[in-house]
């Protein structure tokens, strides 16, 4: 059974990394013919896999080693094959290898192109990683190390300087989302006693944790998520994440890793199902993020930017499926929201993996991202612009495409719920509109920058094919799920109980009618020209602006966010160089200056008193030094004084002399004031003849 | 108070050499200190004698008198210029010095009487002291104060060298 | 009343009275000599102390000479320390004698023997009288000494300071004897403490002068120990005489002072030291001149620019850590105390006969010419940091396990008695300022090896000289590693106050 | 006993009000001198009143009376060696050590 | 066994001593291979432990009791167990790395190799003494050498750092003094023998228990450094050379938490319970404060000094929850991944401070270019130091963070948390602003990648900091008894 052996998936790509990192860094043609054999290797081995689970029927593999034993504290790492994961596999190793073999022909001449190729190994080994991970814990670990991939990746090209930024900005983003997860994986160890998704999930089903416990952790797990597939409030760093190369957005920023959110929500569905608010709040989240998303992409003139935007509506799509799933099922109803979710997940990475290869085709032709510098595209690109529209028509949910599907079982599921259900339409809707706003600025109409179409050409052969590919499979990738099957999508992948989809037609039509109307508004405003867009525009112009500076949030973020906390750290250090080591220092300054103090008043009584003003008041701090006035007789009658004074107090101790104390006392100030002007009376005396200072 | 018993002759002695002090300490030339210091030396020397301790006075004025203060009026003639004497000879520490040593003496006092009141006058034998003292001390410098004595001797030269060594003129 | 001559052993007595006839040969020697030989005399003064030394381990410990002369554990070891300070004194002191005191080598060793014999006696007295004039002599040369750069104004400044401050303090040191005599009626300190604990008990009360007294001799012997607020002198003088001369003081004197403090305190007030002895009780009292010993010491200490004033600022502040194993009278106490103050020859000698030896070549004390040492002269840099390290207290060398006794004495002290609490605080202080003091040391050792520039002196050794600066070395290193040996020899100090002859 | 006590005292504070304001170096020794007679008068007293059955005081002040000669002596030579370097024997010349 | 680790480095430091001042290679070569005789040493006992004794909890490889000063009842005692093999692997390893990375040091080089070897014979010494006043002897020895290698070897304000360190330290010590004494004038019979002290429990009163523990706590905290006793740190840290730079983030600080493992915490386990939430509080504090400081740093090493800060917390935090062993393993996961991490950091900084003669973060950027190999293992450290899952970091902060959630205030843990996303943020900010971003050619056109001698200094490290973050059973597996053990005698 190859299944024992699907540890071996995440490590054959982590092989060719290490392989390319160390041997065969300088050979970049063998480089990059390695990665693609270990990624072939692996989605060979996930087909058998899936094969080996559907003739299991479903039933899940597990297996597992001891990460750390101590007393008391088990960390475990290991391998879970079920159906969501058999999919995960397929899916990602399909989109993977498509996008290395798209890839040899994208970064051709590039002068990190071995590197690229170890970069990619290395998400692929950390995606599958997360894909197959067996508990909490280690879902944590290759979730961490997809962060940091992708981090690599958008960096990639890292002498930009917004590449640059993006990067930072895309690994701290969802490190902020990480940062929920991290404390939810601490409530999961302490509440539930273990990461092991069985054991926390059969916490869950036994019914000992809080409800308040189970919400509260769930809701932290679910920060997570957030921060990987892009949901608001924590969207903001997926649309910057498009710096880096454009495979990569298709691979990363598209199919999988941003996925990683939505596996996650479906992978601890038991989680969510047990609290009700938890899944209310992950429903709304996703509605938001999804109504936000599409509404920036109407407006968006970045070919990526406006698939990224794309890409975080669907996400929020998947999330608010799932989100709506666990609430209706803590609530004892039925919803086809889990199969809608993760089936929606398995489409949307095919098309959309799709639509960004098919992006950075024409990027690749025109070098530039703009689509309002596109334009008639379709004439120079065949296959790219055919094959972009395939996936266009599919993620707008036209019949019979792989969207359609998908998008049907999300409005199905939302349909119990008028608001989500208005929203789902809406978000479908716009969804559809600006697709084909994309599309045909892109392919259609006259060229608006002559040059650039001048020199725009069909891209190789290695770039098209996986189009090609994935094109098909936007079609037909959806059939698995047809509602007419009896054994299709959501009796293999399924929580709970197993779901049986019933064909609503209604529904269908409706979104059908929804995706068809936003196309034709797109038609008429981008084709045929008979709606001026600009006129749009200018009519809501508020609108339009607040859309077109994606409401604001980064600036809102740096104002509320990033300036403070730099003005905190600048604070701090401040404090910590002032006010910490400022203590430190004192008292070694103190110290200092007090070994001064008789230094300072010799050098002043000779020197001072003759100019003579003010010196009473000085005296009180400067005793130690002026003591050390060199003169023997005064060293005597220093001890005597001394003496006296030790005497007196002791005597005091045992009363022997009554209120002697305060007249000693009055004495010893009586006795130094004396002094001091007797003294200051004799320097000033004799200060004329002899100078005597040998400092 | 038992001053009753001291009589007569401690008080002469005793306002001698209480006056005395006060000039040796007091006054303008150095030269008159040093007289009225033997003068104290000799008053003490009287004390001494009221106390039954003759040999010490005897001492006292053959090693004070004899030869300490003529030392120091050997040393005052070499060192000093007998007429430059107009400034004063107490330096800026002399009213401070004085309250000092006031206080000092009153504190010195009560603790005294406390301390007799207490203690001595429960001890006070005043019984008479060996008529031969002077034999008898003579006996306990040859036995028991025998090591001492010679342990002074040994101090004694090396004063004596010192002083030599120091006193004397290097030929350059 | 019987007189008989003491029973004396006067083979017990053979290493002072062998030390005051060579004293008296070295005298002779040099004028034989005709003043010519230059470092024969020197030579001569340290091997008649190396056979004292040798006849001292041979003579053993026993009765002497009644309470006046009596060579208890106490005794030998301290006469250990004096032997050995002499030593280092002298094998420092060949450069000045080369230089500077062309006449009067002779005088100038001798009288360094005749006050180490002082010392001596005074270590093995155990009466006020015998005491008293072991001090002095122990003083008077060094009165001498400290004048004996006689056309150096410095020198005979400082000559004529500690005669003067000396002198007071005896007169003080006298009075407050004269009336623990009065109070007690003996002067042989087992008597007197014993007299006095009888008439304590019998009348129920102290003699309250006794406060006086206790005052009185604190600040006479705080003197010698140069003990705040009885210090003042210690820094002009340290400054102004030949630098062995103020080796010598730091060191034999202070011992000196030491144990004449232990006698009279430690021994002869025994009774007094608790809180219930009050007011006479000293433990406080002393405590807290120690208290004022470490912080002023290790305070004024810092900004010190001249290293002598600073190793006299120093050795005010070690004065300090040896009084808090004075006051834990327990058996640990006396034992630091002895411990202290032989690690405490090891390093300051040495600190000093490095100074002097610095001083020899370049005339000048400034810490600031000490710049860049360790580059020319790296034997002298490196002992000198490791001397002053050890004053600091860092392990292994032995002055860290002084320092550690002495506050293991006192926190023993504090942990049994709760009225010892205040001990607490003498440890805590001295604590913080042993972290204050590393300031100044460590100044000089990075004027030493901090700068990369060479220094423009480059110090040669005389033999003498690197003999001294190696038993240094060895010493705070050997004692600090093998210390064992010497603190047994340290707890029978301890002992030798519990055993005391009648 | 008490007034030879207090004559003592007085006689001391008398040597201790010269040691600190005479400016002469001899007039210092000389007060030293008063000082140390205090402390002999003390010590013969004691030995009358209070420890008769020895002339223990005696010695002891014999003694001091011997050691201060000694001083005396030692102490004269420093003067003398003072007044050579600085030409007169003033406290207020032997200042120069100060901090 | 033990002894040799704290005498060859002795011995080889006379050995050092003894060569000629001007044959510099043979200087160098001299200690680097005796450096290797314990190096070899610690490995081998990690090695034989891990096999045979990591089952019990028992001291290994004991010599002793030997007494050494028997008048005060110190003994030489030494001995190993689960929490000093890792320590005594980490400086075995950390000391040859640094003597390799000393070879660019030019000036009195003798010096600097004897005073070197005497350091590691003192950490060594620590991490093996089961006495008192052993442990204190070397834990003072340690101050010497390190004063004079910042002083004489260190940047412009060495003098400063220099005598900062050595007085801070030496105050924390002296407070540890008290407590040894305290302590052992308090049991009975009296005796210095850290076992002997575990096994009693202490005897003494409660205030005198809170007196000893706050004590213990300050010269220890003061190492470690916990906020706020940091500020010698980054002083130290920044004006020391590289390879102090190194031993002193990568095994000095760790004595701190080592001595409170060891001595502190089960010495006083009812001060413990009392004290734990302000512990663990003053480690949260040092995470986000360290974190905070660590992003205004304009200078790459301080940077480094001051995510030591940062990380450092986590260990305070960590033992703030001293009855979870998973918080006490994650801390001495801690101590080693940072030992390791930032031991590294502080070489590759040096390495590009050699070559630019700046450490100005402002003066770089896009260095990734031109010096990628370089660029690598620096991202690959700062993911390290940032706590990416697959290196150590990550093992030890989620061990802290789940144990810590255990044992204490749940809130604070969750507030503690932020740090992981500071520390991304410092490290980024970083990482962005010195290689990535457009490459000044006409500043650092003349910049040569890491060679193959430093490359061979890091390489051992990044190896065992992704070995244990991808596999740490081992190491566990190398404490657990030992672990269990102290959080028993904690429990107490």
């Amino acid at each position: 059974m190859i299944t024992k052996f699907a540890f071996l998936i995440p490590l054959l790509p982590l092989f060719g990394f290490v392989m390319i990192v160390f041997f065969l860094r300088w050979k970049e043609r063998l480089s990059a013919v390695f990665s693609i054999m270990t990624i072939l290797a692996a989605w060979v081995m996930s087909v058998i896999v899936l094969i080996e689970t559907l003739a299991r029927h479903g039933e899940a593999y597990e297996a597992f080693y001891k990460f750390v034993d101590l007393p008391r504290f088990i960390l475990e790492i290991g391998i879970l094959i079920d159906p969501l994961t058999a999919v995960m596999l397929i899916v990602v190793t399909t989109v993977g290898a498509c996008v290395e073999i798209y890839s040899v022909g994208y970064m051709h001449n590039d002068p990190r192109f071995s590197r690229f190729f170890a970069y990619l190994s290395l998400f692929l080994f950390s995606m599958l990683g997360l894909v197959v991970a067996n508990n909490f814990f280690m879902i944590f670990i290759f979730w961490e190390l997809v962060g940091l991939t992708s981090y690599l990746l958008i960096g990639f090209w890292f002498e930009k300087k917004s590449a640059a930024d993006a990067c930072k900005k895309a690994f701290i983003t969802t490190r902020m989302g990480d940062l929920g997860f991290l404390v939810g994986l601490f409530m999961i160890a302490f509440y539930f006693g273990t990461f092991n998704y069985g054991g926390v999930f059969a916490k869950v089903g036994e019914g000992v944790i809080p409800a308040g416990i189970i919400t509260a952790a769930s809701i932290f797990v679910f920060c997570g998520a957030v921060g990987k597939s892009a949901q608001w409030p924590l969207h903001v760093w997926l649309p910057d994440a498009m710096e880096g190369p454009t495979p990569v957005s298709a691979l990363i920023h598209a199919a999988t890793m941003v996925a990683a959110g939505v596996y996650l929500v479906a992978r601890s569905m038991s989680l969510f199902v047990g609290s009700a608010e938890a899944s209310l709040v992950v429903a709304i989240i996703g509605l938001i993020t999804s109504f936000m998303a599409a509404s920036i992409g109407l407006v968006q003139n970045d070919i990526k930017r406006v698939l990224a935007y794309s890409t975080v509506s669907q996400l929020g799509y998947m999330i608010m499926a799932l989100g709506l799933y666990g609430y209706d099922t803590a609530q004892h109803g039925h919803s086809p929201g889990f199969y809608a979710g993760t089936f929606h997940l398995y489409t949307h990475a095919f098309f959309k993996g799709l639509l960004f290869l098919g992006a950075g085709s024409v990027i690749h032709a025109v070098h530039t991202n703009d689509i309002q510098e596109m334009g008639g595209l379709v004439r120079k690109m065949k296959t790219t612009a055919i094959t972009f529209m395939i996936a266009s028509l599919s993620i707008a949910g036209i019949f019979p495409l792989a969207g359609f599907w998908s998008k049907d079982e999300i409005v199905a599921a939302a349909s119990h719920h008028p608001i989500f259900l208005v929203g789902t339409l809406g978000i479908a809707f716009m969804t559809a509109f600006y697709m084909w706003r994309l599309c045909f600025l892109t392919f259609w109409g006259e060229p608006r920058d002559q040059h650039r179409y001048d020199h725009a050409h069909e891209s190789p052969k290695n770039m098209t094919y996986p189009l090609v590919f994935l094109a098909v499979m936007s079609v037909i990738a959806g059939w698995v799920g047809l509602p007419w099957l009896h054994q299709g999508f959501a009796s293999f992948v399924y929580h709970g109980e197993a779901y049986h989809p019933h064909a609503n037609y209604l529904l269908m039509g409706i979104s059908l009618i929804v995706g068809l109307s936003g196309i034709y508004l797109a038609y008429l405003m981008y084709y045929k020209k008979s709606i001026s867009a600009e006129a749009m525009a200018e009519r809501f112009r508020p609108i339009y602006k607040l859309l077109y500076n994606k409401y604001y949030f980064d600036e809102i973020y740096h104002a509320v966010l990033i300036r403070p906390v730099l003005a905190v750290a600048d604070f701090m250090w401040t404090f910590d160089a002032r006010v910490v080591d400022g203590l430190v220092n004192g008292t070694g300054w103190l110290t200092i200056k007090w070994s001064d103090i008789k230094l300072w008043f010799d050098t002043w009584i000779v020197d001072g008193a003759v100019n003579g003003s003010g010196w009473l008041v000085r005296q009180g701090a400067n005793i130690l030094r002026f003591l050390q006035t060199g003169s023997m007789q005064f060293y005597a009658l220093f001890i005597l004084v001394v003496l006296i004074v030790f005497g007196v107090f002791k005597l005091e101790a045992t009363a022997v002399l009554v209120g002697w104390p305060f007249v000693s006392i009055i004495f010893v100030l009586g006795v130094t004031l004396l002094w001091l002007f007797t003294r200051s009376a004799f320097v000033r005396g004799r200060n004329g003849g002899q100078t005597k200072s040998e400092e | 108070m038992a001053v009753g018993d001291v009589g007569i002759v401690f008080w002469i002695l005793s306002v001698a050499i209480i006056v005395s002090a006060c000039m040796v300490v007091s006054l303008r030339n150095i030269f008159h200190c040093a007289l009225a210091l033997i003068l104290c030396l000799f008053a003490v020397a009287g004390i001494f004698i009221l106390l039954g301790a003759e040999f010490l006075a005897a001492a006292q004025v053959l090693i004070y008198v004899g030869a300490v203060a003529i030392l120091m009026i050997f040393a005052i003639m070499l060192t000093s210029n007998l007429a430059a004497k107009k400034i004063t000879q107490t330096n800026e520490n002399a009213l401070v010095g004085l309250l000092v040593c006031v206080f000092f003496t009153l504190v010195g006092w009560v603790l005294l009487k406390k301390t007799y009141e207490g203690i001595w006058s429960h001890l006070e034998l005043a019984r008479p002291l060996p008529s031969d003292n002077i034999l008898t001390l003579g006996k306990y410098l040859m036995t028991q104060y025998a090591l001492p004595f010679e342990v002074v001797s040994i101090l004694l030269l090396a004063a004596m060298i010192g002083a030599i060594v120091l006193a004397r003129k290097e030929n350059a | 009343m019987e007189f008989k001559l003491p029973e004396n052993d006067l083979t017990l007595m053979l290493p002072e009275i062998f030390l005051f006839i060579w004293a008296l040969w070295v005298f002779t020697f040099d004028l034989l000599t005709r003043r010519k030989k230059e470092s024969a005399v020197g030579y001569m003064a340290m091997a008649g102390l190396l056979i004292t030394g040798g006849i001292l381990a041979v003579t053993g410990g026993g009765c002497g000479f009644g309470t006046m002369f009596f060579n208890d554990a106490t005794a030998i070891f301290f006469k250990m320390i004096f032997l050995g300070a002499a030593f280092m004194a002298i094998g420092s002191s060949f450069g000045i004698t080369k230089q500077k005191i062309v006449n009067h080598r002779g005088e100038f060793f001798g009288l360094m023997l005749l006050s180490t014999v002082g010392m001596m006696f005074l270590s093995s007295s155990n009466e006020l009288l015998s005491l008293y004039i072991g001090l002095e002599l122990t003083t008077i040369p060094l009165f001498i000494l400290a004048a004996f750069f006689k056309d150096d104004k410095l020198s005979v400044e400082a000559g004529i300071k500690y005669f003067v401050i000396g002198a007071f303090s005896s007169a003080l040191l006298l009075y407050g004897l004269s009336f623990l005599y009065g109070l007690s009626g003996s002067t042989e300190l087992v008597q007197l403490k014993i007299n006095m604990a009888v008439i304590n008990l019998h009348l129920e009360q102290i003699g309250l002068i006794l406060v006086l007294a206790i005052v009185l001799v604190v600040a006479g012997i705080g003197f010698k120990l140069a003990l705040p607020p009885f210090h003042q002198w210690a820094p002009d003088v340290y400054e102004g005489s030949p630098t062995p001369v103020a080796a010598f003081l730091s060191v034999g004197s202070k011992a000196a002072g030491l144990v004449a403090f232990a006698k009279i305190f430690v021994n002869g007030l025994f009774v007094f030291y608790g809180p219930e002895a009050a007011p006479a009780d000293w433990g406080k009292l002393v405590g807290f001149v120690a208290v004022l010993a470490m912080v002023i010491g290790n305070v004024v200490a810092i900004r010190q620019s001249n290293i002598k004033r600073m190793l006299a600022y120093s050795s005010i502040a070690q004065a300090g850590y040896i009084m808090i194993g004075m006051v834990s009278m327990n058996e640990h106490g006396m034992a630091s105390v002895a411990y202290y103050i032989f690690a405490y020859m090891f390093a300051n000698m040495g600190a000093f006969a490095a100074v002097a030896i610095f001083e020899d070549k370049t005339g000048s004390c400034q810490i600031e010419s000490y710049r860049g040492l360790s580059r020319t002269s790296p034997l002298l840099a490196i002992s000198l940091a490791l001397f002053l390290l050890s004053l600091a207290g860092i392990p292994p060398l032995a002055g860290f396990l002084a320092k550690y006794k002495v506050f293991a004495a006192a926190i023993a002290m504090a942990t049994q008695n709760p009225s010892y609490n205040w001990l607490y605080w003498l440890v805590g202080v001295g604590l913080l300022t042993a972290v204050f003091s590393l300031f100044y040391y460590a100044n000089v050792i990075k004027q030493m090896f901090f700068w990369s520039e060479d220094s423009p002196y480059r110090i040669r050794f005389s033999p003498p000289a690197l003999a001294v600066i190696l038993i240094g070395v060895v010493g705070i290193l050997l004692f600090g590693i093998v210390p064992e040996p010497i603190l047994k020899f340290a707890a029978e100090v301890y002992a030798s106050f519990g055993i005391v002859p009648f | 006993m008490l007034a030879y006590l207090v004559l003592a005292l007085v006689l001391f504070s008398i040597g201790l009000f010269g040691v600190l304001t005479r400016r002469n170096t001899i007039g210092i020794l000389m007060s030293l001198e008063l000082m140390f007679n205090a402390v002999n008068i003390n010590f013969v007293v004691f030995n009358k009143f209070v420890a008769t059955s020895a002339l223990v005081g005696q010695m002891f002040a014999i003694f001091i009376v011997v050691v201060a000669a000694a001083e005396a002596v030692a102490g004269l030579a420093i003067v003398l060696l003072l007044y050579r370097n600085w030409q007169g024997i003033d406290t207020d010349n032997d200042s120069v050590m100060k901090w | 066994m033990l002894s040799s680790l704290v005498f060859v480095p002795l011995a080889g430091m006379i050995l050092v001593m003894l060569i000629p001042k001007d044959k510099i290679q043979a200087i160098r070569w001299t200690s680097v291979i005796v450096s290797l005789v314990p190096m070899l040493v610690s490995f081998w006992i990690t090695w034989d432990y891990f096999f045979n004794h990591s089952g019990t909890s028992a001291m290994a490889y004991v010599e002793g009791p030997y007494s050494w000063i028997p008048s005060l009842n110190i003994q030489y005692y030494l001995g190993v167990d689960g929490i000093s093999v890792p320590m005594l692997f980490l400086t075995g390893l950390l000391s040859t790395v640094s003597l390799l990375a000393s070879f660019n040091i030019t000036n009195r080089v003798k010096e600097y190799f004897a005073f070197f070897l005497l350091l590691e014979a003192g950490m060594m010494g620590v991490f093996v003494a089961l006495d008192f006043f052993l442990f204190y002897v070397f834990w003072e020895i340690m101050l010497v050498p390190m004063y004079f290698l910042i002083g004489v070897w260190g940047g412009p304000r060495k003098e400063y750092a220099a005598i900062k360190f050595f007085l801070y330290t030496l105050f924390g010590s002296i407070f540890m003094l008290v407590s040894i004494l305290i302590l052992y004038f308090t049991s009975e019979p009296h005796t210095l023998n850290m076992m002997a002290l575990l096994d009693h429990g202490p005897t003494m009163g409660h205030t005198l228990q809170m007196i000893c523990f706050i004590f213990f706590f300050i010269a220890f905290a003061i190492k470690v450094p916990v906020w706020p006793f940091h500020t010698w740190l980054p002083d130290a840290h920044v004006e020391a050379p590289t390879a102090v730079s190194v031993i002193l983030a990568g095994v000095l600080l760790k004595m701190g938490t080592y001595a409170m493992l060891r001595i502190n915490w089960p010495m006083f386990p009812q001060v413990l319970r009392e004290l734990s939430f302000w512990i663990a509080l003053l480690g949260v504090i040092a995470i986000i404060y360290g974190a905070l400081v660590s992003m205004a740093q304009k200078d790459l090493k301080k940077l480094v000094a001051y995510s030591s800060v940062s990380h450092m917390g986590y260990c305070m935090m960590a033992l703030g929850a001293f009855t979870s062993v998973g918080a006490i393993a994650g801390c001495m996961f801690q101590m080693v991944s940072h030992g390791l991490i930032t031991g590294a950091l502080f070489l590759l900084v040096g390495v590009i401070y050699d070559r630019a003669h700046t450490r100005e973060i402002a003066a770089f950027g896009g260095l990734g270019a031109k010096i990628p190999v370089y660029t690598g293992i620096m991202v690959l450290f700062s993911m390290a130091a940032l706590g990416l899952p697959g290196m150590s970091g990550f093992v030890a902060e989620f061990m802290i963070f789940v144990g810590a959630f255990s044992g204490l205030n749940k809130i604070m843990v969750g507030i503690s948390v932020l740090g992981v996303v500071l520390g991304a943020t410092y490290m980024l900010r970083m990482v962005q602003r010195v290689f990535l971003g457009e490459f000044n050619m006409a500043k650092w056109g003349g910049l040569t990648d890491i060679n193959a001698r430093e490359i061979i200094a890091v390489a051992p490290l990044a190896v065992l900091t992704i070995a244990i973050g991808v596999y740490p059973k081992p190491l566990a597996d190398l404490m657990q008894a030992t672990l269990e053990h102290l959080v028993n005698l904690m429990a107490r």
